[in-house]
């Protein structure tokens, strides 16, 4: 009997080659785990990986050939977001299913949806009105720094439009938008102090956080002020002691708060075979291909119009809960995860308390709202 | 002199991948057409760096005006594909015309820089323009259906590719070609025969341009989308690296860089954890065991053999 | 024939605090072959370089038949009708000697502009004509870069040639050359001299050329002019003598 | 002192030196004569380490130097002044000769300026702005910085003024009193006649006369037939 | 308002510092030897993993950085020798386009080396003893650390500048500008000499990753960010000209960090808007001779 190939194209090579590696482990576990209990379909499950470095037309090259050279039954899907946007073209166009467990951009499920699309990802929408719902009340003065491109500007848009319900009051008194993969951090540092905020609110991620966290402290940053961000794990494990506490965290899957026995089990796997702490991707890859195989199992088959059929209608019970994708935009229902940093004894990096666990209903888009972001373009 | 000796052999190359569709599957078809894309890409750039001396690090920044040309009148404007097709060489060679009025006045490796800063202005703005590019995110292709599979857009990216490359023949062999090929030698010398140096080289420069942008026209429906990451100098230094791996002082040098360039990075981006080490590792055995490139290498090795060599192929640092 | 064809005015160029022509008056005659000598450093090269628009003169008026040509680029000046040869040898190294004519040519008949017509064919008669008057016909199909100093030289002078200006300005153009080529290169002079008319203006070393060829004569000094007239006025001249001729050695008459 | 044996060399396919013999003794000017294209030039490159001897070989106080580098030909004690003036543009004057000057050479800088004193008017000047004459007196002077045992010249009057013409020759003429062992190609038959201890002919790459400097003088009509070939 | 300037050039210096030490190899390199390094940026990136594994070797030792500081920039000047050496001596004669390539895919080989040893994670350089604080300039706070890279660029900058114009290592370098084989035949060894050279401008890259270590992340990325910067630097300043590179380096980062006050959206594009305005205004560069 034929293997049933799934395709991954992803960027190892790049900024985001951290994110690919954990995301490849992720989604290799989830296939060794299948395949040790059966298989799906009774079928085995092959994983094809492919490197697009971080290029969109290398990435439509390898998800054109995955799909028509290597006849992949579905794909999974990529790290950066433009080379998910192509891939999800492509998977238009040849009618496969693809499941994307790392690019957010709210377009892939808004102006560029089409059927065969499904994301297990809390998109930049949801996540910046998980952050206005999680800090927003508490404070006045925001100011704002984020990497000039469009997913930083866009979650200062939806932020800003949370807040104004949440807590009117509150304004953003500074804004500074240094470019990706920035040194130095110290300019937009000095004139974001200069306006005295009182919370300096961050969409800033990677090499990006690290250097700006790093450069902020002499500053006072961190005395004077409250600073919210986005956390992967990747940046809290390299920033180590650097990362001072009582940061307000935003994060996908955190493993110190997912305390379900799936989920610690999950941990201790990885940890035992990767011999290093499972990130937001390697939970999402996993969660991602445990769906698609969920999915055909459901369907019964690997033809794609049954798969979406199937996976509309999955209750997966995942490791941050129960998953399920709305018919509307194949969004999963997903949460966002903010806490705050403390130490800890059994990492040498921070850990978050106090995790709050903002539910997708309570930050996801509205039909109404999907169908004016899908008229908008 | 018989014209149709010297393009015998690229007329038979030419027949030979016509055929490839009856032999080749979907996949291996779209790389063949990624293929020719970057050979036109990288002759347009060999056409500045060969023939005119002008080492340019910025010539994505044509290639990916010729793409989003294409997405924005498709998807901004409504118009027919063919509509952005043809504006796409406009568009990207009168850009090239205004920013190499300002880039010829330096030269050499000042030149160079030139070319990669006004790139990297032109990329800024196409990623900082939400409103009209999509900025980071791209912006859409509408493709009509035709163009979709992979055998008609393959023969359409043939037919295009091959008359551009004829053109090109001509005009490397044009006086003014010549008159270019004088430049790059001895640029002083060249301006005392009366020869307007700096005219000539933009000239050269806006129609390198407008090839490079029918390149980014053609590679605009393969994925459906233009990327501001085309206009990155990193994109710029694909042009570089294959048409010097290829062989700059032979004019279908670029394509047999590109088949190197497309055809392996493709295979071992699929098979290696760490691509960039083996494709480094690639280059370099070319550099050090192939001077003058591959089709360069083919060409003294002819020479070695008793075979004429062409004059005036030798490419001088300017 | 004694019409001013070429009139420089006060011509002052300085460098970075240097003074390396410091007011120079210079008239070339129509029709004349016009000798411009002086000591290492004098200045000539600077000079035929401020005529020919590679370097813009500090101060200074040039005309030529009246219209100025200060502030030209050397493209400019050439399409007027003045055409340059190069101290240091300065040709196509890359290009056979043919091309190197024809490329002369064509920029001269203004089809440089033409970019999808075949190159090959154009100008060919004319070339072979150019290389023939140089003796370079057997060369034709050598790399110039690969030709001896001398070849080169004729080359370049045969370059320089090709847009058969109305003056012709020649910086040492027999420099390097063995006596039988330059007899054949101050051959060539005299007989475009001759027959076209064209005017000359060149610098030289070599005295027997320069008291041989030229019928006027323009020392420089210091960026200055020293002495200007007829051969052997100059020659005889006791100042020219000390500065740049040396002793009695070559100032004997032939 | 400097011998070369059936010497052949090569640019690319062009094959320019045939069978190259000479040599040249301890003490003694050795002028070699040749018009255009003869390969003076080439021959004197080959000797220097240049251009790789393709066949044949050099010696220099009886050790083979061919295929040696030219930095270490140099320093066995070989100068050379190039044809084309390979000043060092950006240098000061004063800066080029320090480059070429190496210990235990005979040659101060204050001889040097004393021969050439044109040279300390602009010793602090970039050499790149000195005129063509300037400029060929001083990579003579350069060379001579180091104290070379045999001196390789080229062309050395080329260009320049018949004062400097006559400076050079009398700077020449005192080194060879001064027991300089000197190698100078030139075209100017005069010049060369006037120095040399002995004459050596070339013509297209071949050594086509060989005499000593008396004889050559005595029959001098020879020597210029044989020269105008 | 005007402290506010003041503290932002004054920022605005450190990091043109940084710059400037990888720019001054470069444009030494690049004058000298008309190598267009490509791998100058994995120099610079390797000097800054080095100086990670240094000091976490002996993390807790308050000399650590330190240690760091003298080792990582040799070894990494040792690595620049050997592919002078090996490598790019081997097509000394060709086209310098070959030697861009060439170093392009040093570069890239040298990527994925780094990520083979040190892997895919971003890593951090503690900053040393003393200097992890701020100091109080204008009533504002500065990094103290920033202090080092601009004193030692500074330093760099006077024993440059000496070397080159007072030594005879200098005079023989820029000799070879002009004419390496000249140079060679009177009796110079052009060779070893472009191997120190090399050497010794991979030395200054590898400073500078050592000094920017603990300013910010290092990460895989780092290599080409900061080569193409430098390529700017060098080429605003003039080609081969160390005080050009120096005012370039400074004139970006202040020009950078002050511009951000006025005009936030150009600072992404600030380094390439200078290159391009110096260029058109200038040809050959602030401090670069004309042809
Ligand atoms: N670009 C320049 N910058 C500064 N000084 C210069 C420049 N070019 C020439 N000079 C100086 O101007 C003077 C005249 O130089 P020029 O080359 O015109 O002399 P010349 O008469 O042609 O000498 P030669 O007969 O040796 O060729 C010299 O002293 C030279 O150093
Ligand atoms: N770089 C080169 N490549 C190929 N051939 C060359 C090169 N340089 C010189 N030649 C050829 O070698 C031959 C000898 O040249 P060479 O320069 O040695 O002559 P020469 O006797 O020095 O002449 P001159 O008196 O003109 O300097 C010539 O026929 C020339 O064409
Ligand atoms: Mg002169
Ligand atoms: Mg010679």
């Amino acid at each position: 009997q034929q293997p049933i190939k799934v395709g991954l194209t992803t960027d190892s090579t790049g900024v985001a080659a951290a994110f690919a590696r954990s995301q490849i482990n992720g989604v290799q576990m989830a296939i060794d785990e299948l395949n040790k209990s059966g298989g799906v379909l009774n079928r085995k499950v092959e994983l094809i990986t492919r490197d697009s470095q971080l290029k969109p037309d290398l990435g439509t090259s390898h998800t054109r050939d995955l799909i028509t050279g290597e006849k992949v039954d579905v794909l999974i899907g990529p790290a950066g977001s433009a080379v998910g946007i192509t891939v999800s073209a492509m998977a238009r166009q040849y009618r496969k299913v693809v499941m994307m467990t790392i690019p957010n951009s709210p377009r892939i499920t808004t102006e560029q949806f089409h059927s065969y699309v499904f994301s297990i990802v809390p998109s930049g929408l949801m996540e910046a009105r998980a952050m206005a719902e999680a800090v927003g009340p508490r404070f006045k003065r925001i100011a704002f720094i984020g990497g000039d491109y469009e997913a930083a500007h866009q979650n200062l848009k939806f932020f800003r439009d949370r807040l104004a319900k949440v807590h009117p009051e509150a304004q953003i008194v500074a804004q500074a938008w240094p470019k990706l993969g920035e040194q130095d951090y110290s300019s937009y540092i000095t004139r974001l102090m200069s306006a005295k905020p009182d919370l300096v609110y961050s969409y800033l991620w990677g090499a990006d956080l690290v250097g700006f966290v790093k450069q902020a402290k002499p500053y006072g940053v961190f005395d004077k002020s409250t600073f919210a961000s986005l956390t992967y794990l990747d940046d809290i494990k390299a920033l180590g002691a650097d990362l001072p506490e009582g940061v307000i965290g935003q994060m996908r899957a955190p493993f110190f708060a997912l305390t379900s026995d799936k989920a610690r089990k999950f941990t201790a796997d990885y940890r035992a075979r990767f011999n290093d702490w499972p990130t937001d991707w390697a939970f999402m890859g996993y969660e991602g291909m445990q769906l698609l195989a969920a999915g055909i199992q459901a369907a019964g088959s690997t033809e794609s119009d049954a798969i979406v059929k199937a996976l509309e209608q999955v209750r997966y019970e995942g490791l941050r809960g129960t998953i399920s994708l709305r018919a509307l935009d194949h969004l999963g229902n997903v949460p966002s995860f903010i806490g705050t940093t403390v130490a800890d004894k059994e990492t040498p990096f921070r850990q978050m308390k106090a995790v709050q666990r903002i539910p997708a209903e309570a930050i996801w888009p509205s039909a109404d709202e999907v169908a004016r972001l899908r008229e908008a373009k | 002199m018989n014209a149709a000796r010297p393009l015998a052999w690229p007329l038979a190359m030419l027949a030979a991948t016509a055929c490839l569709p009856l032999v080749l599957g979907e996949s291996r078809l779209f790389l063949t057409i990624d293929f020719l894309v970057m050979v036109l890409l990288a002759m347009s750039f060999n056409l500045l760096l060969g023939q005119g001396g002008l080492l340019s690090f910025g010539h994505a920044t044509w290639y990916g005006l010729g793409a989003y040309a294409v997405a924005i009148a498709t998807t901004r404007l409504g118009w027919p594909i063919w509509c952005g097709m043809l504006a796409a060489p406009v568009v990207a060679g009168l850009g090239a015309w205004l920013v190499g009025w300002f880039c010829v006045r330096a030269v050499g490796m000042y030149f160079a820089m030139l070319t990669l800063a006004f790139g990297q202005l032109l990329y800024t703005l196409v990623l900082g323009w939400y409103g009209f590019t999509g900025g980071d995110d791209g912006l859409p292709v509408r493709v009509p259906d035709w163009m979709l599979p992979a055998t008609p857009y393959f023969y359409f990216c043939l037919g295009v590719v091959a008359v551009c490359l004829f053109l090109m023949w001509r005009i490397a062999r044009s006086p003014f070609g010549m008159a270019l090929g004088a430049i790059r030698e001895n640029r002083q010398r060249a301006a005392c025969l009366g020869l307007n140096v700096r005219a000539l080289e933009l000239r050269l420069f806006a129609i390198a341009g407008a090839f490079a942008g029918v390149a980014g026209a053609l590679r605009a429906p393969l994925q459906q989308m233009a990327f501001p990451s085309l206009l990155h100098w990193s994109q710029s230094a694909e042009p570089v690296l294959i048409a010097l791996a290829g062989g700059t002082g032979v004019f279908f040098g670029p394509v047999a860089g590109a088949a190197l360039f497309v055809f392996t990075n493709f295979a071992i981006t699929s098979h290696f954890e760490y691509p960039l080490m083996v494709f480094g590792t690639l280059v370099l055995a070319i550099v050090l065991f192939l001077p003058g490139g591959i089709l360069g290498a083919l060409a003294t090795w002819r020479v070695r053999r008793g075979v004429k060599s062409t004059p005036g192929s030798r490419v001088k640092w300017p | 024939m004694n019409e001013t064809l070429l009139s420089a005015r006060g011509i002052v160029k300085r460098f970075a605090g240097f003074c390396a022509l410091d007011g120079v008056d210079l008239d070339v005659t129509q029709g004349a072959i016009h000798g411009l000598i002086g000591p290492n450093g004098a200045g000539k090269s600077t000079f035929i370089n401020v005529l020919a628009g590679q370097l813009r003169p500090s101060e200074g008026q040039i005309r030529l038949r009246g219209d100025s040509l200060v502030g030209l680029a050397p493209h400019e000046v050439v399409r007027r009708g003045v055409a340059r040869s190069f101290q240091i040898t300065s040709i196509f190294p890359g290009y056979t000697v043919y091309q190197n004519v024809q490329i002369a040519l064509m920029a001269h008949a203004g089809h440089c502009g033409h970019w999808l017509r075949p190159a090959a064919p154009t100008l060919r008669e004319e070339t072979e004509r150019l290389l023939e008057t140089s003796n370079l016909l057997p060369d034709r199909a050598r790399v110039a870069g690969e030709l001896a100093a001398g070849d080169r030289k004729r080359l370049e002078f045969a370059i320089s040639l090709a847009s058969q200006p109305a003056l012709l300005l020649l910086d040492e153009p027999t420099a390097g050359m063995s006596p039988s080529e330059r007899a054949m290169v101050t051959e060539t002079i005299l007989r475009l001299n001759r027959e076209l008319g064209m005017t000359v203006l060149f610098t030289e070393h070599d005295i027997e050329m320069v008291f041989g060829t030229a019928q006027r004569v323009t020392v420089l000094h210091q960026g200055r002019k020293l002495a200007e007239g007829a051969p052997r006025a100059v020659r005889s001249d006791a100042r020219v003598q000390e500065v740049y001729l040396g002793g009695e050695a070559h100032a004997e008459l032939p | 002192m400097l011998s070369c044996h059936d010497l052949n060399a090569r640019y690319g396919v062009a094959h320019v030196l045939f069978d190259v013999s000479l040599e040249l003794r301890a003490g003694r000017v050795l002028s070699l004569l040749g018009r255009n294209g003869a390969g003076k030039s080439t021959l004197l490159k080959t000797l220097m380490g240049l251009l790789p001897a393709h066949s044949g070989t050099v010696a220099f106080e009886g050790r083979r130097i061919d295929g040696l580098p030219p930095w270490h030909v140099a320093r066995l004690g070989l100068g050379y002044v190039p044809e084309e003036r390979r000043i060092f543009v950006d240098l000061s004057v004063q800066d080029n000769i320090e480059v070429g000057e190496r210990a235990g050479s005979p040659w101060t800088r204050e001889r040097l300026y004393g021969i050439f004193p044109a040279l300390r008017e602009f010793r602090k000047r970039p050499a790149g702005l000195l005129s063509g004459g300037q400029q060929q007196m001083l990579t003579v002077a350069r060379t001579l910085a180091g104290g070379p045992a045999v001196l390789l010249i080229d062309e050395p009057t080329e260009g320049l003024a018949p004062v400097m013409v006559q400076t050079l020759e009398s700077v020449m003429a005192q080194l060879k009193r001064e027991g300089q062992t000197m190698l100078v190609a030139a075209q100017d038959l005069r010049f060369a006649l006037s120095i040399a201890d002995d004459i050596c002919v070339m013509n297209l790459g071949r050594v086509v006369h060989a005499c000593s400097g008396d004889d050559a003088r005595a029959d001098a009509a020879r020597l210029r037939q044989l020269f105008t070939l | 308002m005007v402290d506010d300037i003041a503290v932002q050039a004054l920022s605005g210096a450190g990091s043109g510092m940084v710059l400037f030490l990888v720019a001054s190899g470069l444009t030494l390199i690049f004058g000298t030897l008309r190598v267009a390094n490509f791998a100058h940026g994995s120099f610079y990136m390797l000097g800054a993993y080095l100086a990670f594994s240094v000091t976490r070797l002996f993390s807790g030792q308050p000399f650590g950085f330190w240690l760091a500081l003298l080792l990582a920039p040799l070894a990494v000047a040792l690595l620049g020798a050997a592919i002078q050496r090996y490598l790019l001596r081997r097509i000394a004669g060709r086209p310098h386009q070959y030697q861009l390539i060439l170093t392009y895919a040093v570069t890239l080989i040298l990527a994925d080396t780094v990520k083979l040893v040190w892997g895919r994670d971003n890593h951090t350089v503690p900053r040393p003893e003393g200097l992890g604080g701020a100091i109080d300039v204008f009533g504002a706070p500065f990094p103290a650390y920033y202090l080092l890279p601009v004193g030692v660029g500074l330093a760099a900058a006077a024993a440059l500048g000496l070397l080159l114009a007072r030594t005879r290592f200098g005079k023989v370098v820029r000799a070879s500008v002009a004419d390496g084989e000249m140079l060679g035949a009177l009796g110079v060894d052009v060779p070893r000499l472009n191997v120190r050279v090399f050497a010794l401008g991979a030395w200054l890259a590898g400073l500078g990753g050592v000094l920017a270590a603990p300013i910010g992340s290092i990460s895989p990325g780092m290599d080409s960010a900061i080569v193409i910067e430098s390529f700017a630097v060098v080429i605003i300043g003039g080609v081969g000209s160390v005080a050009g590179a120096l005012l370039g380096a400074l004139f970006t980062g202040i020009a950078k960090s002050i511009g951000i006050l006025f005009a936030p959206k150009l600072a992404i594009a600030f380094v390439f808007l200078a290159l391009c305005v110096v260029l058109v205004v200038r040809p050959q560069g602030l401090l670069g001779r004309s042809a």
